[in-house]
């Protein structure tokens, strides 16, 4: 029989103001196995931790009951105070009544008698705890991150910087991701790209950092401090260890009518092409898709002119396995498309773009060579009309837009307007905003400093409609302080897109099993606590993939993903989940159903010799669990025809007990 | 209609990572749901075993849900596909032994998604409080 | 704050099927009303002035009869209010009331012509008769 | 293919284009368009009023019709269509309206919402295929540049009437390039031309309806289709110095089979 203490937690108010926690501790007094029961203030402060270690040790406790906030809160520390008392951490169980009680119901009564109900629950399940000790795993100690934007960069120089050999795997021919894009950075107005390649050049210098660029990660196996992962190195059809970068192909080409993905297709490149003069790696790419060479046969020109012979038109895909202790994901964002607000003429004209577009028309590197010409007859535009929130804060999320802010747009959007007025003061800026958001640092001065030094005129309403016609937009909108429709004839709109997570990121959170929000933004462990860490252990997240950020927050979450993975690779062990399968060896008949149903191939079947009770012996097949391998899913425990799986601390004869104690 | 003045005792059986979550995230947002529902922790839905809830609705359950991962998010890659199968099967075999389908539910909420979780037990507690007392399979000698 | 005729609003709301409060005042109905113009109070108006209850002057103003019942705004409003919903059920309880048919059939034989389609007729009575 | 036809007051009198070259264009192209018996005007406007259940019956009955031939409805004026889609979808949405509608119903039984609706230009697409018509035009338009002015009715509110995108439509653009014409996009082609308030107020009907042709003619369009009486009228009635006529029209003149309506 178990000695179990029982411990109430009031929680401040959060538990006490709608349990009566005093009736709680002592209705679990008459629970069978209960020696003690007690309540206090606060369970998970010092001092409520000492009544427990305390009360272990003077009531001999073999099994504790702490109720409280919800186990994904404090399990962990309760754990740790009954081993610091030299109980066994297993031997403690957690009744929310927190979350899932006192926070969920209004009355007393009723609190408290759910409260009881979850509490007897609990100490129904301590009484059949058994003490589990968790195996031990080594840790391979190379880091994989996902994404070569400045998330992704910053993360694996900060790994590398402690020592630890990290590999990035970007989709695109280069790293850099959206920033490499930019012109400008708010509210600073650092120019993006010279502080941003210098940390591209301290990548590709880096000796324990290795790119894997035009790559895709493909499968995901294995847990935290063992993952294997196979990556594409999608055909390039250049040799890359070869290539000099010299650009000769790329000038040569016959095939000039590709757009310019960098340039968000307003201009075109070849289809060998370097994407930007600083891309790192600096190799050529052959787009299959528009080279003649690789669609017909016919051609060879970068070839013939490529003096290291790097071209090889042969390459094939290739696909390379390595091994990892931890994985950042830093997948990024993308404007969404502009399809469903044709309302603002998007597809319509030319001169209607989005901010990112806009972003390159004002780059020195961009398609006007960072003259504000519009698209369609490079005229030097005198009236622009910024609207901002499109897509975002939307209601019907699934049809049309999303329903978060984006963040980013207000500010970038005053850098736009700031920067227009400031390079050509004949030119008359208006932005449409809902609200003007700046909670940041130096924010809302930079946003006041537009209109008050630089005459941009801001105007709370939306846009209606966007009508071309001849070379005008004839744009429609209200002005919600003047309470008029106004109309103004622009030369050029610009579009705030929302932005949205990568599309590669849903594919790759299967992969990793690290779960997702509606939006497909990867949720945190713990969106306070635990910001850069996904609830699937050794997964890490760095940058907008998480949620929409600029460019010093991801820089910051880049940050501290790496310090998360340092942390990790440090250790030369990891303590595994001790809650794991576990056969009867005597009861189990070899059948197989449980190796069918275990996702990770932890199942495997050995001969071993039983004794019979007539003194001859038996070999019998028998399921084997690798500790270091079952995650403890429990998909076997069900398989299993003659109940002779079972799974620790989850074991069925414990949820069992909890249902007849939910259920008396 | 009801007159059965009887609060209805709903389990609810929540994996770990998603629905659990859920839960809690609706306890952070106060969302209220009837207290008729208790839930039970387990790692992935397919910890539950079929016998558990023929458990449940013996001990005088009036009904029972799961809740897991989104199909194609489990945790565990596969989990729920699992719990999917194995509960329509069980389901059917309830429905035949006269334990109405409204008593039995396989609900996906990800560890994003409180408000659902609260919405899903308001209208499983709903359904099932129209349903009455169940007895169809209460063992009597488990009463005390 | 809500100051003004609940009774009223609760019926709106209910033949409307319209929820103001999803409302986030951006504007755009009104950036993309055809009507705006000609109107005393405009969409936006319309449901910020339901929400609150400060439903008279609407009954009253001849804003009523001038949306064209495009949908526009049902169409692009972010929030899903459906702004023209909520003018067409205001417009219901002011022609409701007794002797309030904004359109008289005495009324129609000058303002006819030659081609105008017996549609137009049909649909005008609709909507500002009872 | 046959399928019921509810043509409408309007196109009984003033726009009997709109009707002959439908019917004509429609034999041409293998679907027979059987006019439904003693159908009721379908009341001009779908009031929006969850509360209103009386002027919408008139448009149940053409849906039950319908129904009780197992065949889809067919509409041709943008009115009408609108009408009478809406009304489907609530009858099969709301589910207070429906009982209310089916009480009123009495001994011609209920209604489900079950019967799929066409406009005669979603009939063209979805059953016909542009490639057929394509291939059965006669009388190509010669790179003629038309615009298509659809007007609200036809596309809103987008997520009833499932037309096509509410905001960029190409339906009629569709069939204008495959009946040998070239289609002038342009961006008034879904804003209202005041249609309804022409009789309450024709200065606003005026204002919004030349908005909309001096857009369409800014891109150079020769020529405007519609598929509204009522635009149409409004249009024309206010000094569109482009000619307006019916899909329709344009459809049976492509055919070659304008000519049998005179």
């Amino acid at each position: 029989m178990q000695r179990i203490g029982v411990f109430v937690c009031w929680c401040g108010s959060n538990i006490a103001g709608t349990v009566d926690v005093q009736a709680v501790s002592e209705a679990l007094k008459l629970e069978p196995g209960v020696v003690f029961s007690t309540n206090y203030q606060y369970m998970c402060s010092q001092a409520g931790q000492q009544i427990i270690k305390d009360a272990i040790k003077e009531h001999k406790l073999t099994g504790i009951v702490v109720c409280s906030c919800s186990p994904r809160m404090h399990e962990a520390t309760f754990r740790k105070t009954a081993a610091a008392a030299g109980l066994n951490p297993y031997m403690v169980e957690i009744a929310n009544i927190r979350e899932q009680c006192s926070w969920v119901h209004k009355d007393v009564p009723t609190g408290t008698e759910k409260a009881i109900i979850l509490g007897k629950a609990a100490v129904a399940k301590v009484n059949l705890n058994a003490p589990l000790t968790p195996g031990e795993s080594p840790v391979t100690k190379r880091a994989l991150v996902i994404g070569g934007g400045i998330a992704g960069i910053q993360t694996a120089l900060d790994i590398a910087d402690a020592g630890f050999p990290v590999d990035i795997v970007e989709k695109k021919p280069t790293i850099g991701g959206k920033m490499a894009q930019l012109d400008k950075t708010f509210p600073t107005l650092d120019c993006a790209a010279c502080i941003l390649t210098p940390k591209m050049v301290d990548v590709a210098q880096n000796e324990k950092i290795r790119i894997f660029s035009y790559s895709e990660v493909e499968e995901v196996k294995g847990f935290v401090g063992n993952f294997d992962v196979k990556i594409k190195k999608k055909a390039r059809y250049v040799n890359e260890d070869v290539c000099t970068g010299c650009g000769a192909c790329t000038e040569k080409c016959p095939q000039k009518k590709v757009p310019n993905e960098f340039n968000l297709g307003m201009d075109n490149r070849r289809a060998i092409y370097i994407p930007f003069a600083q891309a790192v790696p600096k190799v050529a790419t052959i787009d299959p898709n528009y080279c003649t060479m690789l669609k017909t046969g016919k051609c060879g020109v970068c070839s013939k002119v490529c003096t290291a012979g790097a071209i090889d038109y042969k390459q094939q895909d290739q696909i390379i396995e390595e091994k990892y202790g931890a994985i950042v994901v830093a997948t990024g964002f993308n404007p969404i498309s502009m399809d469903k607000f044709e309302e603002y003429a998007y597809s319509q004209s030319k001169d209607v773009i989005t901010s990112l577009e806009f972003e390159r028309l004002t780059n020195a590197a961009g398609p006007t060579a960072g003259k504000l010409l519009r698209p369609s007859d490079l005229e030097h535009p005198h009236t622009i009309v910024f609207v901002q929130c499109v897509g975002s804060r939307c209601e019907n999320c699934a049809e049309k837009g999303k329903e978060y802010c984006s963040k980013i747009c207000c500010m970038y959007t005053a850098k736009h307007a700031m920067l227009v007025r400031d390079k050509y003061p004949d030119t008359e800026v208006y932005v449409f905003y809902i609200d003007v958001r700046t909670p940041g640092k130096n924010f809302d001065e930079f946003y006041r400093r537009a209109v008050e030094e630089y005459g941009v005129h801001y105007i709370k309403g939306m846009v209606g409609k966007v009508t071309p016609e001849g070379n005008k937009l004839k744009v429609q909108a209200s002005d919600l302080i003047m309470n008029k429709q106004v109309h103004i004839d622009a030369d050029l709109v610009v579009l705030a897109a929302a932005i949205e997570p990568d599309k590669s990121a849903r594919p790759l959170a299967t992969m990793l099993t690290a779960s997702m929000d509606t939006n497909d933004f990867f949720t945190e462990a713990h969106p306070k606590l635990r910001p850069v860490e996904s609830p699937t252990a050794g997964v890490f997240l760095s940058g907008a993939c998480q949620g929409p950020k600029d460019i010093p927050e991801t820089v910051s979450q880049a940050g501290a993903a790496a310090s998360k993975v340092i942390g990790l690779l440090a250790k030369d062990k990891l303590t595994g989940n001790p809650c794991i399968a576990s056969p009867n060896e005597q009861m189990c008949n070899g059948c197989s159903s449980c190796e069918r149903v275990c996702p990770y191939g932890a199942i495997t079947y050995v001969d071993k010799e039983f004794r019979m009770p007539d003194r001859t012996t038996l070999m019998r097949r028998v399921a084997q669990v690798n500790p270091a391998v079952c995650q403890g899913c429990g998909a076997c425990t069900v398989a299993c025809p003659s109940g002779a799986m079972d799974l620790r601390g989850f074991a069925s004869a414990q949820i069992i007990a909890e249902v007849d104690a939910i259920c008396k | 209609m009801q007159v059965n003045e009887k609060k209805p005792l709903i389990v609810a059986f929540c994996c770990n990572w998603c629905s659990y979550a859920g839960a809690d995230l609706a306890g952070n947002n106060r969302l209220a749901y009837p207290a008729d529902v208790k839930i039970i922790r387990v790692p992935c839905s397919c910890r539950v075993n079929p016998m558990f809830i023929l458990r449940a609705f013996q001990r005088g359950a009036d009904g029972v849900i799961i809740c897991g991962c989104h199909p194609g998010d489990c945790h565990y890659t596969s989990g729920n596909y699992f719990t999917r199968r194995r509960m329509a099967m069980l389901f059917s075999m309830l429905d035949y032994l006269g334990i109405e389908k409204e008593r039995t539910r396989v609900e996906w909420v990800s560890a994003a998604e409180g408000a659902k979780f609260a919405a899903t037990m308001n209208d499983f507690a709903e359904k099932v409080a129209a349903l009455g007392e169940n007895k169809r399979l209460e063992d009597l000698r488990c009463k005390r | 704050m809500s100051h003004g005729n609940n009774n009223l609003k609760e019926e709106l709301l209910r033949i409307s099927g319209v929820n103001p409060k999803k409302c986030m005042r951006c504007g755009k109905c009104s950036a993309t009303c055809p009507a705006y113009d000609e109107m005393e109070y405009h969409p936006h108006q319309f449901v910020v002035m339901v929400e609150e209850g400060n439903i008279e002057p609407l009954l009253n103003s001849d804003s009523l009869y001038k949306c064209l019942t495009c949908f526009a705004c049902v169409e692009r409003c972010p929030r899903g209010v459906e702004p023209a919903k909520l003018v067409e059920a205001v417009r219901l309880v002011a022609t409701r009331r007794q002797g309030a048919n904004h359109l008289k059939p005495d009324d129609v034989p000058g303002k006819l012509d030659e081609d105008l389609p017996q549609q137009a007729i049909v649909s005008a009575f609709r909507k500002y008769t009872k | 293919m046959k399928v019921s036809y509810f043509p409408g007051c309007t196109l009984k009198t003033k726009a009997k284009d709109l009707d002959l070259y439908a019917r004509k264009s429609a034999e041409v192209l293998g679907i027979t368009l059987e006019e439904i018996e003693n159908w009721q005007c379908c009341g001009g406007v779908f009031t929006t009023a969850k509360d209103e259940v009386a002027t919408k019956l008139s448009s149940v009955r053409v849906l039950k019709a319908a129904k009780d031939k197992d065949q889809a409805l067919v509409t041709v004026c943008s009115a009408c269509h609108n009408v009478v889609k809406q009304t489907n979808s609530a009858m099969q949405n709301d589910k207070e309206f429906a009982d209310k509608v089916n009480r009123y119903m009495g001994e011609d039984g209920g209604y489900d919402g079950s019967t799929e609706v066409y406009h005669f230009l979603e009939l063209i697409r979805d059953v016909v295929g542009f490639d057929k018509v394509k291939e059965k035009v006669v009388n190509p338009l010669n790179g003629e540049k038309i615009a298509a002015y659809y007007g609200c009715l036809l596309l809103r509110p987008g997520k009833v009437m499932q037309m096509d995108d509410p905001e960029n439509p190409t339906i009629i653009e569709d069939l204008i390039r495959a009946l040998g014409g070239e289609p002038v996009i342009y961006n008034q082609r879904n804003e209202c031309c005041g249609g309804y308030v022409v009789m309450e107020d024709p200065a606003l009907a005026e204002s919004k309806s030349k908005k909309i042709t001096s857009n369409a003619r800014s891109f150079g369009a020769e020529r405007m289709v519609t598929a509204c009486p009522l635009c149409k009228y409004n249009l024309e009635k206010n000094g569109s110095d482009l000619p307006v006529v019916y899909f329709t029209e344009l459809l049976a003149q492509a055919l070659g089979v304008k000519e049998e309506c005179k």
